[in-house]
């Protein structure tokens, strides 16, 4: 085989889990090649293996028909393999600039060049696409803009294998486009190209050729994409036919559930409204950094308000206090999983029942069988990939820790409206059409929904109406009727905003 | 059957203290009974100290307590294990304040020791032909511990009943018992008062002379111009007198280390194995050694 | 064999571990296995033990509290001395308890509220509540009047001291409350991720006040015992707890980085602090030296657990 | 009005902040602004903030160390004795020096390469260091032979002391190792997320002993320095060193969360640290009642930093 990039017999086990058994296949040289699979399917495993992070438990990396045996991440840059990884990897606290640089510094005798640092560093931005400050702290910058920083550090090398795992996964389609034609120049480079997503739409247009993986085993491996489709791919990793993803349920809608008027904050200065009935989904569109996901903050009282009224069947809800939210029936599942989502080093279990446990915990007292039975429930109907209920969630993969955030949510009895900001970053095929059904019946139930999201597809699917802000501001409307997927995307756009009605 | 006895000190880490086991271990040999070193820093650790003495099987003990206020404690805590107890050095007091009389006890008197040092510097200054008006004197202070207020305040009775105008006695308060901050403390009352120009200093113990002594020589004035006597009369002091030139650290009162260690273990062996009570109270006195005789001072004491 | 290995690298394995330290020892080492000893020991830690209970969820929610020494002092001041003042043993108590959760309450308030640094807050509150001991009774030790109070500690429930009850009781009463309770399902979710626990409704600020109060409390609780055991108010007491408690904290397994702690584990830190003491006084080990077995058995104490756990999850890092 | 503003909440605040209490103190202080005190108060400082540059970067990558205190006497012991026994003082500093790295590669040893938690591990160090020091000298301090090495610290140039400009020295030079080389970079970056710089490549275990080894090596020439001053090596000098100096560069804005220090903040940290004692002294302030004004000043300069930097950044975290 005159594979560029091969892997051979690979395996990687963790307590309770074997995350890769036995996997080998090939890359071509310039090829650019995806890797699809269910949440824990092993996708991230393959990827951190390349990156030297972590050593195989048996089998073989080659590059160029020579075995690789680098035992660090260094020992992988020097071999030309850079990775993007699922979490960011940047330091908040270091600039732009910094970052970019960090781990090959430019330097005399240990002393920085700095001007070499900031001048590179320009270009590569441009290169990439973002207008941001490359002496600006990170800590400053949205986490659509920090993945592209994170793509621009993986671009800056001239690398003989890339690696991105899941690098869309908070991008909107502008952002996206760019990677895209990054991705295609990278490859007339001849460079190797692997990659991790849960899009079929951007694999089937990006890639060259396909591996699925299940239960960190070789699904099927298709060296080329455009002998096969997509049901084709969504079967072999899912292991069922999925006929249609979005599977939307038209619904009635009652009265009115949630009424936001004048909210403005700091970030969000020109204040907002909307209505949202029950029964009702509603979908927010728009570019990263539109406003949505402060929006939604402030709603929710995550955040400090500098004017607004919340109202929720009739009753304001008291202002600035995520738990008084919670009790007058509001909940948010907020989009930035690692930050706002996960508890770290606690159980699965507890992170799905730390909201919900109030409902059934007498005078304080935990009550650990309705916890346990609460927590299996959402294992089982997520398909959240675990060895157990008492993992400590940094354990599961991206997805699988995207899941157990959705059910502490979606575990809230008695919730009457619930807000959900990108509810399925990083979420496989098989486990989106679940959520997307529980989401329905929600509504159908009475629920008033709002949807957060940057995939256009995913908001005209799965909505009723959806509003589209743009520079934090409500644009424009449309009703489930009338969606149209140019019309939708101009509205979202800056730049052409003024010219529409 | 084999007699074992406990010697317990607050602050182990004290030259005083290392010397008063070395020589209540002497007084071990000699007799032949084993003897158990164990530091307690507070009242807490003093409980479980006697607890481990009980524990081990000692017959009695000999301490020289963090706190006379532990006195009730002390004496309880021994009566549960059945054991003997003497003091050294301080002396315990009941809740009303009053001396623990039924408790053999061995020591010296803070008072008694700092006029000792006061009338030293007295002597000193005397001898230099300064006038006590214009001096300025340098009180070392560690005042959370008794026994440090109680030295300092003898040695300040001294000075004021030769002349020394209350006025010009400047406190340096110490963070720690160490020399640099006793010396931080002093350039600080220094500085305050750069118009002074002969200065006295004295404190807890010889760190904190020394400490006042750095300071002078840090901001330039001459051991002509500096009478600071210490009390104790370890390796700091002897250092000192060591120096090829003289410092302003004229002199320590040293108290003898061997009485309080020796004689204290020997006494509680004769109780222990022989039923012999010791007496109720010896009051044992510092002693006043210079750069000139520190080393004979130091025979006569014993120590050396 | 491959039994014993499941237990050793079990959830339990430090204890696993600590019992067969505990047999070794009891073997070598003359009299310590000794009803007395036994006792001795056990009273011996109450205050590390006690204030331990309430450190660990300071600790297991991200926080740190340096003041507990000064508390513990000041507060068996405030006993003996409102006691005296009062004539009544019963009031003395009840300032002393009043003035620790003050203390804690304060601290809470600063750090929760005005996000204050803990390190930097219990700090100063450790100097300023010091100061107040030292200030209080001018730097003197204060005797207890009435000789009831000493009964709190001299009185013995089947043979064993009350102080040491006391400690039981508070072992298994915030073990109960750490596993048992939203509580302490909420102080790890803190400590686990303050910001996501926010977002998931619980009362941050307001539960971080607890467990400062809380805190404070139970350090007048113990403030009340040392007086009583050592029969006098002393200003000077307990310097240097706050690093004990924490090691002891530490050693059992709870991570200063929050989110993790266990009532087993701090029990068997506290005696693992104790016994080390114990022994080294038991075997006579000369003052200096004892500085280094201390350090070594500490050393020792988490390296040992740190190849356990390593061997039980051969994890990613 | 508005330029003042910005002056005041910009990133060198804490220095306005500062030199205004300065002036303030100046002014209302008698005998604080003259030469002779300015030159003691720095000199009362030269410890703490010598020590205070390598543990700033100690902090910034997330770690902790308890020993230094320790060390320090440590060291100042073995240059004494190396001096006296060798007869050469270059060869005693060469000694300390060498014996204060020693003790922090084996810090950094244990705790990055056996990741065992940098609390317990230097708590276990200072206890067996400081063990050594009484030890070494049978707990008795020692004088200096050769009154040439008191020179170190009495030698004057441009009428300051030799000391002072040691400090000077270490301020400037460290403040550049931080922001301008590539160890000071990777230090920030291990501390602000060591996840990421071991996936950018940086050998956090490495960088992490050699900031441990510069620390204690740090500590040997505070060591030096200290004995120098004190004219002898004292096993028990510099006890709860490590308290004041991680609260000089908590102070100065380093944070405990890693990742974030600057050398101007914790120059300003140290300097409030010697001024709060040094006025304290001026003002005569009694004993007692420094504890709790020490402490206020520890809380009021957190609590007036935190108002500038939330005044400042309306940051949503
Ligand atoms: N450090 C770890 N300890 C224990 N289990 C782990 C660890 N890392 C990964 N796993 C497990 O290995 C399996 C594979 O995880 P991996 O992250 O490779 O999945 P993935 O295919 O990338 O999933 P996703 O699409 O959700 O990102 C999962 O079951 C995960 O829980
Ligand atoms: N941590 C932060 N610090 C400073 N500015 C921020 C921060 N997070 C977001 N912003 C800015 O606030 C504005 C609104 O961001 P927000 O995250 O609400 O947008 P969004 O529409 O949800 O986009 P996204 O898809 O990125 O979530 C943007 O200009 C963004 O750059
Ligand atoms: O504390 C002192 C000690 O330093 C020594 O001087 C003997 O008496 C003790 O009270
Ligand atoms: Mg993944
Ligand atoms: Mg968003």
């Amino acid at each position: 085989m005159s594979d560029f990039l091969q892997f051979r017999a690979l395996s990687k086990g963790y307590p309770g889990v074997q995350a890769l058994a036995d996997v080998s296949f090939g890359v071509a040289r310039g090829a650019v090649h995806g890797l699809m699979g269910e949440n824990g399917a092993g996708k991230s495993t393959l990827i951190r293996l390349l990156s030297g992070d972590q050593r195989a438990d048996a089998g073989d990396i080659l590059i160029d028909g020579s075995v690789q045996t680098y035992a660090s991440v260094r020992d992988a840059f020097e071999a030309g393999v850079i990775v993007i990884h699922q979490e960011l990897q940047l330091v908040p606290e270091l600039t732009v600039a910094e970052n970019l640089w960090l781990g090959r510094f430019p330097a005399r005798a240990g002393v920085l060049d700095r001007k070499r640092l900031l001048s590179e560093v320009g270009a590569r931005l441009r290169d990439v696409g973002i207008d941001v400050n490359p002496s600006a702290k990170v800590a400053s910058l949205s986490i659509g803009e920090r993945q592209m920083v994170e793509i621009a550090k993986a671009v800056m090398l001239d690398a003989r294998v890339i690696a991105l795992d899941e690098p869309t996964s908070s991008l909107s389609s502008k952002e996206s486009e760019i990677l895209f034609s990054l991705i295609a120049r990278l490859k007339a480079r001849g460079t190797v190209i692997l990659y991790v997503s849960h899009r079929l739409d951007e694999v089937f247009r990006l890639c060259d050729s396909l591996t699925v993986l299940r239960d960190g085993k070789l699904a099927a491996h298709h060296p080329d994409l455009s002998r096969i489709t997509r049901d084709q791919v969504i079967s072999e990793m899912v292991g069922r036919e999925i006929t249609n993803i979005w599977g939307y349920r038209a619904r009635l809608h009652g009265e009115v559930r949630l009424k936001v008027e004048n909210l403005s904050g700091d970030r969000l200065p020109r204040p907002i409204d909307f209505e949202v009935r029950a029964g009702e989904i509603l979908g927010f569109f728009g570019l990263i950094g539109a406003g949505r996901s402060e929006m939604t903050r402030l709603l929710f009282g995550a955040d400090s308000r500098r004017t607004g009224r919340v109202v929720i069947d009739g009753r304001a809800v008291a202002p600035d206090s995520p738990p008084a939210s919670i009790r007058a029936g509001l909940v948010l599942c907020p989009e930035d999983r690692k930050h706002d989502g996960i508890i770290q080093s606690r159980s699965v279990e507890e992170n799905i029942a730390i909201s919900a446990r109030r409902l059934f915990s007498p005078f304080g007292l935990v009550q650990p069988r309705k916890e346990a039975e609460l927590a299996d429930r959402f294992i089982g109907q997520l398909r959240i990939r675990t060895p157990s209920r008492q993992q400590d969630i940094v354990h599961l993969s991206g997805g699988n820790q995207q899941k157990v955030i959705l059910g502490r949510w979606l575990a809230e009895a008695g919730v009457r409206v619930l807000v959900i900001d990108e509810p399925t970053r990083g979420i496989d095929v098989g486990a989106k059409s679940e959520i997307y059904a529980l989401l329905y019946d929600l509504a159908a139930a009475g629920m008033a929904i709002v949807v957060i999201s940057s995939e256009l597809p995913e908001v005209m699917g799965i909505t009723d109406r959806i509003q589209v802000m743009c520079g934090g501001q409500i644009t424009r409307q449309f009703e489930r009727a009338a969606y149209d997927e140019r019309e939708i995307l101009s509205a979202a756009f800056p730049d052409t905003r003024q010219s529409l009605p | 059957a084999d007699v074992k006895i406990g010697f317990v000190v607050k602050q182990p880490e004290e030259p005083w203290f290392q010397d008063e086991w070395k020589f209540a271990e002497v007084a071990a040999k000699e007799k032949g009974f084993q003897l158990v070193k164990i530091g307690a820093e507070d009242g807490e650790k003093v409980q479980s100290a006697i607890d481990n003495l009980g524990a081990q099987g000692a017959q009695g003990f000999i301490i020289c307590t963090p706190d006379v206020k532990l006195g009730p404690g002390i004496v309880a805590k021994s009566a549960a294990n059945n054991l003997k107890v003497m003091t050294v050095d301080d002396r315990l007091v009941g809740a009303d304040g009053k001396p623990l009389e039924a408790v053999p006890h061995m020591g010296i008197s803070a008072t008694k020791i700092g006029e000792a040092v006061g009338q030293a510097i007295v002597d000193e200054v005397k001898k230099r032909g300064w006038d006590p008006k214009t001096v300025g004197a340098i009180r070392v202070s560690y005042d959370q511990l008794p026994t440090a207020v109680d030295r300092v305040e003898g040695a300040i009775s001294v000075l004021k009943a030769n002349g020394f105008p209350a006025a010009n006695i400047f406190d340096a308060p110490q963070a720690k018992t160490d020399t640099e901050a006793a010396l931080n403390a002093a350039t600080t009352v220094l500085n305050k008062h750069a118009e002074i120009k002969n200065w006295v200093a004295f404190g807890l113990n010889d760190e904190a002379a020394l400490g006042a002594v750095r300071a002078t020589e840090s901001v330039g004035i001459a051991p002509e111009n500096v009478v600071a006597v210490g009390i104790g009369g370890a390796e700091s002091a002897i250092n000192e007198f060591k120096k090829p030139k003289a410092t302003g650290f004229v002199g320590t009162v040293i108290i003898s280390p061997k009485r309080h260690g020796y004689e204290t273990a020997i006494n509680m062996y004769d109780w222990v194995a022989n039923g012999k009570q010791p007496e109720k109270l010896i009051l044992t006195a510092g002693q006043l050694a210079l750069r000139s005789n520190y080393a004979e001072v130091r025979k006569q004491l014993g120590i050396e | 064999m491959q039994s014993l290995k499941k237990i050793l690298l079990g959830e339990q394995g430090l204890v696993v571990i600590f019992a067969l330290a505990f047999v070794l020892v009891s073997i070598t080492v003359p009299n310590f296995l000794t009803e007395r000893n036994m006792l001795g020991l056990l009273q011996s830690v109450v205050t590390i033990g006690i204030v331990s209970c309430t450190m660990m969820f300071c600790l297991a929610s991200r926080d740190f509290d340096l003041s507990v020494g000064s508390t513990v002092a000041f507060s068996g001041m405030v006993a003996v001395m409102a006691s005296n003042s009062t004539g009544s043993i019963l009031l003395g108590l009840l300032a002393a308890i009043t003035c620790g959760a003050i203390v804690g309450v304060i601290n809470g308030v600063v750090i929760a509220r005005f996000r204050i640094n803990a390190l930097i807050t219990t700090l100063a509150t450790m100097q300023i509540v010091r100061g107040f001991a030292l200030i209080s009774s001018d730097g003197r030790a204060v005797g207890i009047n009435d000789p009831a109070f000493y009964d709190l500690a001299l009185t013995r429930i089947l043979g064993v001291p009350a102080p040491v009850w006391v400690m039981g009781l508070f072992f298994v009463l915030f073990g109960f409350v750490l596993n048992r309770t939203v509580f302490g399902k909420n102080t790890l979710a803190i400590g686990g991720n303050p910001e996501a626990a926010r977002l998931a409704g619980v009362n941050v600020v307001t539960m971080r006040i607890w467990i400062f109060a809380l805190q404070g409390l139970v350090c007048g609780v113990a403030g009340i015992l040392l007086a009583s055991r050592i029969t006098s108010g002393q200003p000077n007491a307990a310097t240097g707890l706050e690093l004990s408690v924490i090691s002891a904290c530490v050693l059992g397994g709870v991570s200063l980085a929050g989110g993790r702690a266990a009532m087993t584990g701090v029990i068997v830190g506290v005696l693992i602090m104790g016994i080390a003491e114990n022994v080294m006084n038991l075997l006579n080990i000369q003052a200096f030296y004892q500085y280094v077995v201390r350090g070594m058995i500490l050393l020792l104490a988490v390296l040992l657990d740190n190849l356990r756990v390593s061997a039980a999850t051969m994890s990613r890092r």
